[in-house]
């Protein structure tokens, strides 16, 4: 018997990304230049408040598709392999590193809330000083 | 033009969009090389080669053996010579009939702007970031394009700051330094010498396609890696930000704020020495 | 190696990929480059900057006046001595440890293979089809891989033929040459110092790659035009082709094609005088 | 009153390609190193036999998507400005001009016969001897 397909749900889809690393970035890598990924092509519940929390929270009960934002969460949770510090500040990537979605500067695209595509190329470079 | 510089230049004012209108172009301008290392020795030789006019270059290290692996205008009887000197003695040869000017000091706010102020483009071949944003700053104040190459290990970045109108600067792309624990200069962690001989050869290009009227003004930002495939990239970047403390608000205030910027503290103050923080 | 090495090339022997094995292949290596000119000179000072052991330069021409707005290696004072003389001195100069041998002579179906043979990686840095197809046919009978530059105008073009088994050789690309009518040569049409640089470079770099195990085996084509954008776009190639005349079929009929082949009846005769016919 | 919708018309159809030439091939297309243009997406209907023809043609009534093979014959009719000789020979391109479709050489995507699709990027090259 053939087993029922399962319903749509969009939260458990994914995005196939292809993410470059170049200028020393892909050192904090795997010291791999090219990496392929599948993210959630949503970005998963928040954990339950805590008891400390206020339980008035704004945050909305449907799912967000995944930006940029969460996309450098997921890469510092799951492929970064050294030193965070180098790779972000704060939030967001550090001071140095240029994000290129699809070969032009996010800061074209809306920075870190740039709605992923399925097949987008995401590159991580961190500017050279040497000469 | 004499008859020897139609014989000299003949394989390229044959070209069109070059020409004999293009060649009195390049005769006509002056390019400042800051750096004559591993970018600047490249880039120098074609500018020398292509009949750019007036080539000034600035440079206070003297030559080393550990150079001349990459810095093909110095050779072993260079070594213990201002880099400056060597590299325009080397340019002197190639191409007698251009004047060649060298400033064999340390560029640093003080001096930067009358330095500047002399040429029609800059070359920032530099090492350092302190001196990239000061060249950067000082390339906006007098009114310049600053065609920007860097290199390190396998990989080089290439990028023309404050072309036209609307080009961004440095500062628009980069406005927070990186904290100075990233990345090490070209002595500390090394470079291969084609890498810089590519990016040099191209920044080369980049001042003569602006002299000669063959750059468009859309910014971008072209990215070589020895090791990957492909090897190059080309980015498409912002334009001039409005906001920039480098190149936007007011122009009467940014000759103070290039004076009293303090490019090595803004940039993590001096650099470390890697090999005795056990980096290298 | 002695310590004057290790400072020498310690910028490149620090790199994950070179080190002190990878500077040691480099040193034991030969690299024959077939043309002085716009993209040899570059080569051959990168590849000699690097520390290649031993360097061969094929050129059969004197160094002209109209040479000097791109092949950097020679100079005013050289005007008039053979290109691989020229090179050779220069190289010298620019790196006195290596071993530089120059054949003044021009490469055809009688010498090619005896030349060819005594070196690991062959450059073509030369300006016409009829030696391009002769190096293809003689890096397949010796086995070597065939670095290929080409420039005219703004326009450059690299590619690595013949590399492991299965990389494609010339003809396998190009099985049937164009008629003689499309294009001229560097001196007749014109090409920009630059372009050369850049792609003669570019050839360094893929010698060093394959030297030193860098290299992956992809067959791709780079192509290069300083005024479009992007400037640099890679193409992905076929492999060898099995019907190929050049590569494919009994490697004991090879030898044969070589000596038979007239190169330059097979790509349509004596070039034209173009300047003769109107053309520029 | 608006026109009612016209019925679905496959051969109506356009490809939007780009085009982009090199290495001396631009100057047979208006000097111009890049082209935008929508060809039809089938190839049209050939003209009606000629007296002389065969009626027993074998020549199907269905129209046939447009390949590369009808693109070259496209561009020759409506975009080549200069000397068709240095462009084609016999039914294809001449020898020494490599075509690249989507930055692969032809020959790994069949050719002539590569059955075209919205937004395909060809990349016309004449092969440099010069140096
Ligand atoms: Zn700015
Ligand atoms: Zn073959």
């Amino acid at each position: 018997m053939t087993p029922p397909t399962p319903p749509e749900n969009t939260s458990s889809k994914t995005l196939n990304l292809k993410l470059e690393f170049g200028g020393g970035m892909e050192l904090l890598f795997s010291n791999k230049r090219s990496h392929r990924v599948s993210i959630p092509a949503h970005v998963p519940a928040p954990p339950p408040p805590t008891a400390s929390a206020s339980p008035a929270t704004d945050r909305p009960d449907t799912p967000r598709p995944s930006d940029v934002n969460y996309l450098i969460h997921w890469m510092k949770e799951n492929i970064l392999t050294e030193r965070v510090e180098l790779f972000m500040e704060g939030d967001t990537v550090r001071p140095g590193i240029l994000v290129m979605i699809n070969d032009v500067d996010w800061e074209l695209e809306g920075e870190g809330e740039y709605v992923l595509k399925d097949g987008d190329e995401v590159v991580f470079i961190s500017t050279l000083h040497g000469g | 033009m004499a008859l020897h510089e139609y014989r000299r230049y003949g394989r390229q004012m044959v070209l069109d969009g070059i020409g004999l209108s293009g060649q009195l172009k390049l005769k006509k301008s002056s390019v400042l090389v800051v750096g004559a290392g591993g970018l600047g020795c490249p880039a120098i030789q074609y500018l020398a080669a292509a009949g750019v006019g007036t080539l000034g270059i600035v440079d206070h290290d003297v030559v080393e053996l550990s150079n001349l692996q990459r810095q093909i205008l110095h050779s072993d009887t260079t070594i213990g010579l201002p880099k400056a000197e060597s590299a325009k003695a080397a340019s002197e040869r190639l191409q007698p009939m251009i004047k060649v000017v060298s400033h064999a000091c340390s560029l640093n706010a003080a001096n930067a702007r009358a330095i500047l102020s002399k040429y029609d483009i800059i070359l920032d071949c530099t090492d350092n970031l302190p001196t990239r944003y000061l060249l950067s700053d000082t390339a906006v104040l007098v009114g310049k394009p600053l065609v920007s190459g860097a290199a390190l290990k396998f990989d080089g970045q290439l990028c023309v700051y404050n072309l036209g109108n609307t080009g961004p600067c440095y500062r628009c792309i980069f406005p927070k330094p990186p904290k100075r624990d990233g990345e090490g200069t070209c002595e500390e962690v090394g470079v291969l010498g084609v890498v810089t001989g590519v990016i040099g050869t191209l920044q080369a290009m980049e001042a003569i396609k602006i002299i000669t009227g063959l750059r468009d003004e859309q910014p971008s930002l072209l990215i070589f890696s020895a090791l990957s495939s492909p090897s190059f990239r080309t980015m498409k970047l912002r334009s001039r930000r409005p906001d920039c403390p480098g190149c936007g608000g007011d122009p009467s205030t940014r000759d103070r704020f290039v004076n009293e910027q303090d490019y090595v503290s803004f940039c993590g103050g001096e650099a470390p020495n890697l090999e005795e923080t056990g980096k290298v």
